[in-house]
């Protein structure tokens, strides 16, 4: 193994970058590109730090690797401790990879304020990596909690017309959420005595604590998934936001809601997950059905989006729920695809938006005429929403639908009917702005994709058909630590029952 | 039972002017029932055997707190009639709250008792009267153990002294004041010049 | 009846001191009269002090009371400054009209 | 008792009072002596005093017959209200200067308030404590109204005066009662009586004495519902004083409150749990939601800080080690927190006038990105979002909480902080998502600039090195509980 | 290699043309994608000898694909006879729409991506036929669906063209929903996807009961039923037929290749690949009988109202697939495939001729504004009579020997749904002879109704356009007698080997055999009674059917709106879903949700924060009033409820 502090090192990499942004001196032109160039570098280099995370990982391990730790809150058992295991690296290569493409996608979109945004964005990456590096509870919820703080910012600086609403409600729903999270954070301190996130997994909690427990780690990370009913500050927060929010909103924060229920619901309360599995089951369908009829009739591509993604992540908790490995590791697929799979059709709408500066999907049509690459850029990314086989978003929908199936065919036909909801609503809307006749006349002389951005959707295209066509690169990885999940899991669980039927 | 004639009167008349206090007219009078309340209590202290406490009362209450009050409510022109309206208004409300708090304050007094082993907490047990009257005992604690104590009151006056003149000083350009120093440096000679005048002379 | 003991001082504090506090509710728009009347609740204060000292034959609470007496008399020079200062400002000093800040 | 008087542990107080009194002589004597220089010399005094603070807050040491005790609580908590002293005091100058409201007393009356609060913090005694708390009252009172001839911080004054010697009758009709129940007014006597073998917690006498005590020390701290003076007087009185007023008095009365609550009436944590739990709930609410609707920022800050007051009583609820702990680092966070909030509170004058709606920082993001930073940094940790230092204070006193089963109390603050989070936002929307008003004045002045300075890198790095402050609490805790 | 070849180079082209269009041009596109996709075809002959005729069924493992838990899915190209027979069919229909497209898209702006979207559907299907496991199959699955997706919404500017496009997508997605929960099915029985597996388990489990959806079922019985839906989906069988018809809004050869020849046969390819698992299941059989029969039927009677030239050919299309099916629904699988192939030769060659005349006609489609154009374009005339009289099973015909089969194998399969089926069949087959020669009749013959302009010029086809229709009519002509032996003759057990499965009882084949005369030659003399219904109405007494229509107006009406289905759907899925979308949004959303939750919320904490402020009244009494109420009540609440 390795001596120096990798993780620690892509975490605040991005940090170090954001100070140095600061010190940028000039008038506005000079500071934006100075800014630009120093945010993409840095983010670059963060990128390329963390791959060595995967070059040091084994993947045949289940444990944490790669651990850090150091004293940081004294007199307590809280410290300071990173380290991932198969599952949180790669959302760690999540984070890094989407978030250079974010910078560069900003190029042109953003020209207020450049200095602000890349530090808000270097801010927001440095939290992002370290709430997936954390192996401390306290740890975990600050690195959680301050994502709010830079995605605030960058929804209601650089946002639409509503971004004040959007960004108040994104803020105080997700705070909400969060802090009852907190409150069981400290019980669990105090009945376990450690917050260290290993120790804790294999920490037996008394039976109706757990329920609480869980229900206080739901409040938080239901809404950050988001599930139905509390997903409505999602399609808001995405119309507002910018479209490098959007994606990063999209790729990386929604995620961080079901990487908490991998990370904590199940493993710590497994009798309590156990006993709320119908109810996740239940919102998950409601969420796939709901929100798919719901992006049926939208009139705003960005909140069609939304509402798919809402409707893409009640696969993914249907799939952690499962508890089988397929679902699990379904799940888990489900999200890094879906991450870069929403992230590029926000990157997509994007594009004509810098262009038009409208995202009503009426107001287009026609693009293909004038717009071929773009066309097949997003007919790539619309096909891998829709979870063709060969994209990425085939594997994990269809792991997950099949592991769901195992333990409950029930859920697996109501999931499985966002298999033709979901095709029809991208397709509507692939056709709406991408088909017909080019008639309006402000869209007669567009321009198809710059340089640029080709440049950013190639390394995109590139994500989705691996992931389709070679999904075990990403998979083996996390065959060890899903199935050390689901071991202690069901371990848990009959020595829980053996516990209650002795009690008896 | 003459101890407790003298009792009831000092009490009843204490309590009578403080409700005069409250229920007057007139600022003026009500300055002035406060003085009748502090003499009466001051005679209570005296029956509890804290003559030096009585004494204080009366120089320092009446002689300088309630002068304060008359001499300020003297020296505002207030609207009597007008501060006097709605007198009642939350007469209910503080009637209520009055004898609730009333009440269970004498519940509680009626029953008192004082903690088990309280003789042993007492930290300044007083004197019987042959070995040193009430002032002198008190002076003694107050200038010894309680020295911290009368240092700290010395800094609050001080502070209530800063304070006041801060607040109401005005100083008024071209007004007179009197400097001390210079009148007790005066010599005569300085102002004084001695002219003999011619008789029938003029000057 | 007859025999004076600590709970009838009490009860008298007692009173004065609920007078006190019915002062404040009756006399709401005269300031001095409600600084009247916490000089009222102070004195019940020393009545007590001073009937528990008696009774527990403790030189302590005649002590405390003598402090509060300076104090209070130190907060009524500063209280009745602040009055005339506002009265300065005002011409009044009817509590009702008191109502520059809030919400 | 030991029959040679230990002057030592009294030294920073006797030093503080000493130079108090030069620096009258000096005002008064000395010619052409305006706001500046005794500003000056304040704050050397008050550093001094710090260090003498500092190095004498290690074991605990009584002296006056136990009347003044010196431990490292007191130690911690006088080094934190002389730096409030200091940092405010520093702030002050170039504003009363402007607002030609430079007048000599004005250090010189914070100084003897700074010196009341030392006592009070250092009372083991409720003599002590109550001179103590005349002597920092006395001065506020006068503070409050310094701007005499306006008629807004009359008001304040009169207000601030008027209640708080209604609450100072409260405080010592109850301190009157628990003397006549206990025979003692020391507080390691009613430590020891309570700590004792006879159930005496249940007595009547003590108990209303005991609400009593509560009350008068509650409004001091300005927690619901007697925290009706703080909003007004706030708003009324001149900025760089509401700036002192939030943070050093609320610091001493803070852990005053708490000094009492634990020492001497530590035994009857089941008895005063149930009220100090109940004021903090309504602080906690009162301080969320009223702020909403405010414009006037001095206004917000003074429910903003009820709120924190809230918070900080949490801690206190759980009365354990563990709390106190809590109220510590909340104390001292929250020092840094609003300390810098006022710097840019004194800061807001537009074409030389001061200004104070919510409204009047629009755009600063624009106009003066820097101290928008700033202030956005300070608003984050107020509202608690990690990983800024505010975060922490919250995280100890509901930690706390939860240690002590007040599941209910943890669950019902970190609710209502996310209320209160609402108009914290609100500031930060101002300044960045509005479009800008008017630009404020430049340039600062010095000291007002390093304040912020101080307190944002305070409140942004705190997560990186927690370990002092938290130590140095921890300790102070412990000194609180017999060992 | 020859084997992973022959798979990827359409692929190959594919790509080539598609991101490299613009620099090799069109015409290189052109050559490229046709050039490939001859050398697949010759490939495919040499893996067919190789496998179907030596017998060397292999299989070529190329990558591991996915794997999770005992889930362990390899990207693996299985070749048997079966795999042998689609390739070939596959192919060459292929190679021959390739090159027919050349021709025929000469005048369109975006050639590569025509010629790039052919090849990439190729290379789906052979995916699809090559499969040794079930997710593989549906990986072709979905990418043949994509695919013609593309291609139907070819012409995207025109609405209805990206319209039918999202309607094939989506019905099959339909199908795949049915598809998919048989995979789940499939593996939760078989603890396995591959092919090979489920096989050798398929007799251990023949009595295995499983609890799905909250019932006993029998468990092969439930995972063939939703397998077939997914076949049904995607062979446009009655039910989930509505995509087909309006497919025909992509370019004509884009109707040969994918909606007549081949990705519409996929679903009776799976069903035949699925034989091992199938045969254990009568209930599943019988079920696949009956669509099959009734879609057979049912599109059979829409096809001969239907005035759209395109749109006559697919309903045809859809009913010869209800052949297939039910073909395979008696266990006649290898007749089925028989069917399958001569069928992709003949209608494929239809469809092409029907695009000769299209092309021709400058685009008109209404055959009621053709006619007579016979005489001008007589090649194609010719070759659409020898496609007709294939489609008709008119003897020695391809069409006549495997449809025969098919008839005698339902009949020969002695059980009343068997026959059912036979005297539907029968009855499609009469009917499909006469929309088949009313389609000849109106097109070719007869006087012009096309305007001058039109008529004027009218003109033969280039020869790359006809060369493959050529191909194919040999093909429409031969296939049948040259593959019936080996496909469902004597030499049939050593033409298939472990291909197809058929258990014991299922013998239907080897009876069709033996069925008695009249059984065998009825098909073909209602066959030619269609004709010749055909002929007396259209040609000898042309006021006949106006007159009948008029008459049997209701019925008329019934037919020529597809017997409803698309206003069904539309008004049972289509509008309720949008109407529920929008409901749930603006309703749900909007309404409940924000309105209780964010907006509610935020709603009463302002009326409450404004009720707090202004508790904050200003007046000193009021707030000393607070603190002594607020000492009381503690006071009080202490006395009475601490003790």
């Amino acid at each position: 193994m390795i001596d120096w502090p990798l993780l620690s090192l892509t975490t605040f990499l991005p940090l170090v970058g954001a100070l140095f942004i600061l010190t940028i001196r000039g008038d506005a032109q000079t500071v934006a590109r100075n800014a630009r160039s120093v945010a993409m570098l840095t983010s670059v280099a963060t990128f390329i730090v963390s791959l060595f995370i995967l070059a040091y990982f084994d993947p045949n391990s289940a444990e944490f690797q790669l651990k850090e730790t150091a004293t940081w809150l004294p007199g307590t058992a809280i410290t300071y401790a990173m380290g991932v295991d198969g599952i949180s690296m790669w959302f760690v290569l999540l984070s890094t990879f989407l978030t250079p493409l974010c910078i560069l996608s900003s190029y042109g979109a953003v020209e207020q304020r450049v200095k602000e945004y890349m530090v808000a964005f270097l801010v927001l990456e440095t939290l992002m990596v370290g709430m997936f590096c954390a192996l401390d509870l306290v740890l975990f919820y600050v690195f959680f909690e301050g994502v709010l703080i830079p995605m605030f910012i960058i929804i209601g600086v650089w946002g639409g017309a509503r971004r004040v609403y959007a960004a108040f409600k994104f803020f105080l729903y997700t705070l909400a959420g969060s802090v009852l999270m907190l409150i069981a954070m400290m019980a669990m301190y105090f009945q376990a005595g450690t917050t260290d996130i290993p120790t804790l997994m294999a920490h037996v909690f008394p039976e109706g604590m757990q329920l609480w427990l869980w229900l206080a780690f739901f409040a938080s990370f239901a809404v950050k998934v988001p599930m139905w009913p509390v997903h409505t500050w999602l399609p808001d927060a995405h119309v507002e936001a910018p479209t490098a929010g959007s994606v990063i909103l999209a790729g990386v924060l929604l995620k961080m809601g079901a990487y908490g229920f991998i990370r904590f619901s199940v493993p710590m309360f497994p009798v309590a997950t156990e006993f709320f599995t119908p109810l996740v089951y239940t919102l998950s369908i409601v969420a796939v059905v709901y929100t798919s009829l719901v992006a049926l009739v939208q009139e705003d591509m960005k909140k069609l989006i939304a509402y798919s993604s809402v409707a893409h992540m009640g696969y993914v908790t249907i799939g952690v729920f499962s508890m089988t490995t397929q679902g699990v590791e379904g799940a888990i697929y489900q999200m890094l695809s879906h991450g870069v799979v929403s992230g590029a059709l926000f990157l997509c709408v994007g594009v004509v938006y810098d262009r038009m500066h409208t995202r009503e999907i009426a107001r287009y049509g026609g693009l293909a005429e004038r717009m071929p690459v773009y066309a097949f850029t997003f007919m790539v990314f619309t096909m891998a929403s829709v979870g063709l086989p060969g994209t990425s978003g085939f594997v994990g929908e269809f792991l997950v639908l099949l592991g769901v199936f195992q333990v409950n065919s029930w859920v697996a036909l109501f999931a499985a009917s966002g298999l033709v909801l979901g095709a029809t609503y991208m397709l509507y809307l692939y056709r709406r702005v991408v088909f017909g006749r080019l008639t309006r006349d402000d869209l007669k002389d567009i321009l198809d994709m710059d340089r640029r951005e080709i440049a950013i959707f190639v390394p995109l295209i590139v994500m989705v058909v691996w992931m389709g066509v070679y999904p075990n690169t990403f998979l083996e990885p996390m065959h060890a630590s899903v199935a050390k999940l689901i071991d202690n899991f069901e371990l848990a669980k009959a020595a829980q029952g053996a516990a209650s039927v002795a009690v008896r | 039972m003459f101890a407790a004639l003298i009792f009831y009167m000092f009490a009843g008349l204490t309590v009578a002017s403080g409700v005069a206090v409250i229920s007057a007219r007139n600022p003026v009078h009500s300055v002035l029932f406060l003085i009748l309340c502090f003499f009466n209590a001051a005679g209570l202290f005296l029956l509890l055997g804290a003559e030096f406490l009585a004494m204080v009362l009366v120089v320092v209450y009446v002689g300088a707190v309630a002068v304060l009050f008359l001499f300020v409510v003297m020296m505002l022109d207030i609207n009597v009639v007008k501060l006097r309206e709605g007198f009642l208004q939350y007469l209910p409300t503080g009637a209520l709250i009055g004898l609730v708090l009333l009440l269970e304050l004498t519940v509680v007094f009626a029953g008192w008792a004082f903690a088990p082993d309280v003789e042993a907490l007492v930290a300044a047990p007083a004197p019987t009267a042959d070995v040193a009257s009430n002032t002198e005992a008190l002076g003694r604690l107050l200038y010894t153990t309680y020295a911290y104590l009368f240092q700290a009151s010395g800094v609050i006056l001080l502070v209530a002294m800063v304070g006041t003149i801060l607040l109401t000083l005005r100083v008024r350009a071209g007004g007179r004041k009197q400097k001390i120093a210079d009148q007790v440096a005066r010599r005569a000679a300085d102002t004084l010049e001695i002219r003999k005048v011619p008789t029938g002379g003029g000057i | 009846m007859f025999e004076i003991g600590l709970s009838h001082y009490l009860t008298v504090a007692a009173i004065l001191f609920t007078l006190g506090v019915f002062g404040i509710f009756l006399n709401r728009k005269n300031v001095i009269i409600i600084m009247m009347s916490i000089e009222l609740m102070l004195l019940a204060v020393n009545l007590n002090l001073v009937a528990f000292s008696s009774f527990l034959n403790d030189l302590v609470g005649q002590v405390f009371a003598m402090f509060i007496l300076t104090v209070a008399a130190a907060e009524a020079a500063i209280g009745l400054a602040i009055v005339v200062v506002f009265f300065r400002n005002r011409g009044t000093i009817a509590v009702e009209e008191i109502s520059q800040l809030k919400g | 008792m030991s029959d040679t008087l230990d002057l030592l542990p009294v030294l920073p107080e006797i030093f503080v009072a000493l130079a108090a009194m030069a620096m009258l002589m000096i005002g008064v004597f000395g010619k052409g002596e305006g706001v500046r220089p005794m500003t000056m010399l304040g704050l050397a005094v008050f550093t001094v005093a710090a260090v003498l603070a500092w190095m004498l807050g290690g074991e605990r040491t009584t002296t006056f017959g136990g009347m003044f005790v010196m431990d490292s609580f007191a130690g911690t908590v006088k080094v934190m209200i002389l730096l409030a002293s200091a940092l405010t005091a520093a702030m002050s100058v170039s504003f009363l200067e402007r607002e030609k409201l430079g007048r000599f007393e004005y250090p010189i009356l914070m100084v003897f308030a700074t010196l009341g609060m030392m006592m009070m913090v250092s009372a083991n005694d409720f003599i002590a404590l109550y001179l103590g708390l005349e002597t920092q009252s006395l001065a506020l009172y006068v503070l409050a109204a310094y701007n005499r001839e306006n008629a807004r911080a009359t008001e304040a004054g009169l207000k601030y005066f008027v209640l708080g010697s209604l609450a100072s009758g409260m405080l010592l009709y109850g301190v009157s009662l628990v003397y006549g129940f206990a025979g003692t007014t020391s507080f390691d006597g009613l430590a020891r009586l309570f700590g004792g073998e006879h159930p005496v917690a249940s007595h009547a006498g003590l108990i209303a004495g005991l609400v009593f005590v509560v009350a008068g020390l509650a409004f001091k701290v300005s927690a619901v519902p007697f925290h009706m003076w703080t909003p007004d007087v706030y708003e009324g009185a001149p900025t760089p004083v509401t700036a002192f007023f939030a943070v050093a008095p609320k610091i001493a009365a803070l852990a005053l409150f708490t000094r009492v609550m634990i020492g001497p009436f530590g035994e009857l944590a089941d008895q005063w749990r149930q009220v100090v739990t109940f004021i903090a709930i309504a602080s906690m609410f009162v301080g969320s939601f009223a702020a909403i609707g405010q414009n006037n920022i001095k206004r917000l800050m003074a429910y903003s800080s009820i709120g924190h007051v809230g918070f900080v009583l949490v801690g206190l609820a759980a009365g354990t080690a563990a709390g106190v702990q809590g109220v510590l680092v909340y104390l001292a966070i929250y020092l840094f927190m609003n300390v810098g909030t006022f710097a840019v509170i004194l800061s807001m004058r537009q074409k030389g006038r001061m200004v104070e709606g919510i409204d009047d920082l629009a755009g600063l993001s624009k106009t003066n990105p820097a101290m928008a930073l700033v202030m956005a940094a300070l608003m984050f940790s107020m509202a608690g979002i990690p990983p800024l230092a505010g975060f922490w204070g919250k995280f100890y006193v509901f930690m706390a909480a939860v240690d002590a089963g007040l599941f209910t109390l943890a669950i019902i603050g970190v609710l209502t902080s996310v209320v209160s989070t609402f108009y914290y936002l609100r500031i930060i929307k101002v300044m960045y998502f509005d479009e800008p008003s008017e630009s404020f004045d430049k340039p600062l002045s010095r000291s007002v600039g390093i304040v912020m300075a101080v307190s944002t890198a305070v409140v942004l790095l705190f997560s990186f090195l927690p370990g002092p402050l938290l130590s140095t609490a921890k300790a102070a805790a412990v000194a609180l509980f017999p060992q | 290699m020859m084997y992973v070849a022959a798979i990827f180079l359409p692929l190959l082209g594919s790509i080539v043309a598609g991101f490299f269009g613009r620099v090799i041009g069109d015409r290189g596109a052109q050559i490229v994608t046709c050039t490939l996709l001859g050398v697949s075809a010759f490939l495919s002959v040499g893996i067919f000898v190789n496998v179907a005729i030596e017998g060397d069924a292999v299989t070529v493992p190329l990558l591991t694909w996915i794997t999770s838990g005992t889930v362990d899915v390899a990207w693996a190209l299985k070749f048997d006879t079966l795999t042998a027979v689609m390739m070939i069919v596959v192919t060459w229909v292929s190679f021959m729409v390739h090159v027919y497209s050349v021709g025929y898209m000469s005048h369109d702006p975006s050639i590569p991506r025509f010629m790039s979207f052919l090849s990439l559907f190729t290379f789906a299907m052979l995916m699809l036929v090559t499969a040794d496991n079930l997710i593989q199959l549906f990986f072709g699955w979905e990418g043949v669906g994509l695919a013609s997706y593309l291609l139907i919404g070819f012409w995207y500017q025109k609405p209805s063209a990206s319209a039918a496009a999202i309607k094939a997508f989506v019905v099959n997605r339909v199908g795949d929903f049915g598809f998919a929960l048989g995979i789940f099915g499939a593996y939760f029985l078989f603890d396995s996807v591959g092919f090979d597996a489920i096989f050798a388990a398929a007799p251990d489990k023949a009595e295995a009961v499983v609890t799905f959806f909250g019932v006993e079922w029998h468990a092969i019985t439930i995972i063939c039923l939703l397998l077939f839906v997914g076949a049904m989906g995607k062979s446009a069988q009655l039910g989930l037929h509505t995509w087909l018809p309006d497919a025909m809004e992509g370019p004509t050869p884009v109707s040969a290749l994918i909606h007549a020849a081949t990705m519409v046969t996929a679903g009776v390819f799976m069903v035949a690949r699925m034989s091992p698992l199938f045969e254990f299941s009568d209930t599943a059989l019988m079920v696949v009988t009956i669509v099959g029969a009734a879609t057979a039927f049912f599109a059979a009677t829409i096809g001969c109202v239907q005035n759209d030239i395109k749109r006559i050919i697919a309903y045809s299309t859809c009913s010869q697939l209800g052949y297939m099916f039910f073909a395979i629904g008696v266990s006649a699988y290898q007749a089925a495939i028989f069917h399958l192939m001569t069928h992709a030769f003949f209608k494929a060659l239809l469809f092409l001729g029907a695009g000769s005349v299209i092309h021709a006609m400058s685009d008109e489609q209404d055959i009621r504004r053709m006619g007579g154009v016979g005489k001008h374009i007589k090649v194609t005339w010719a070759l659409m009579w020898i496609g007709s009289l294939a489609l008709a099973g008119v003897p020695f015909f391809a069409g006549f020997y495997s449809k025969d089969i098919i008839l005698e194998a339902a009949f020969g399969a002695h059980t009343w749904i068997g026959q059912t089926a036979y005297f539907l069949g029968v009855g499609a087959a009469f009917l499909t002879a006469f929309y088949s020669w009313r389609l000849l009749i109106l097109v070719f013959e007869g006087r012009p109704r096309a305007d001058e302009h039109v008529m004027a010029h009218v003109h033969e086809s280039p020869a790359v356009m006809i060369l493959p229709l050529l191909v194919l009519a040999s093909g429409a002509v031969f296939a049948g007698w040259l593959g019936y032996d080996m496909f469902v003759g004597h030499a049939r057990e050593g033409f298939w080997r472990e291909a197809i499965l058929t258990l014991e009882g299922h013998a239907s084949l080897e009876n069709a055999h033996h069925v008695p005369a009249w059984v065998v030659w009825l098909p073909t003399i209602m066959a030619g009674s269609g004709i010749a219904l055909a002929y007396v109405l259209y040609k000898v007494a042309p006021s006949i059917p106006k007159a009948l229509a008029d008459s049997f107006r209701p019925l008329y009406l019934f037919l020529l709106n597809k017997w409803y289905f698309d206003e069904l759907y539309d008004f049972l899925f289509v509008k309720p879903a949008f109407k529920l979308g929008r409901g749930l949004w603006q309703g749900g959303d909007g309404a409940l949700i924000d309105g209780v939750g964010p907006d509610g919320v935020a709603a009463a904490t302002k009326v409450v924060a404004n009720r707090v402020a202004r508790l904050q009244t200003g007046y000193l009494y009021h707030y000393a009033f607070a603190m002594l109420i607020g000492v009381a009540v503690f006071v009080t609440w202490y006395l009475f409820n601490a003790r």
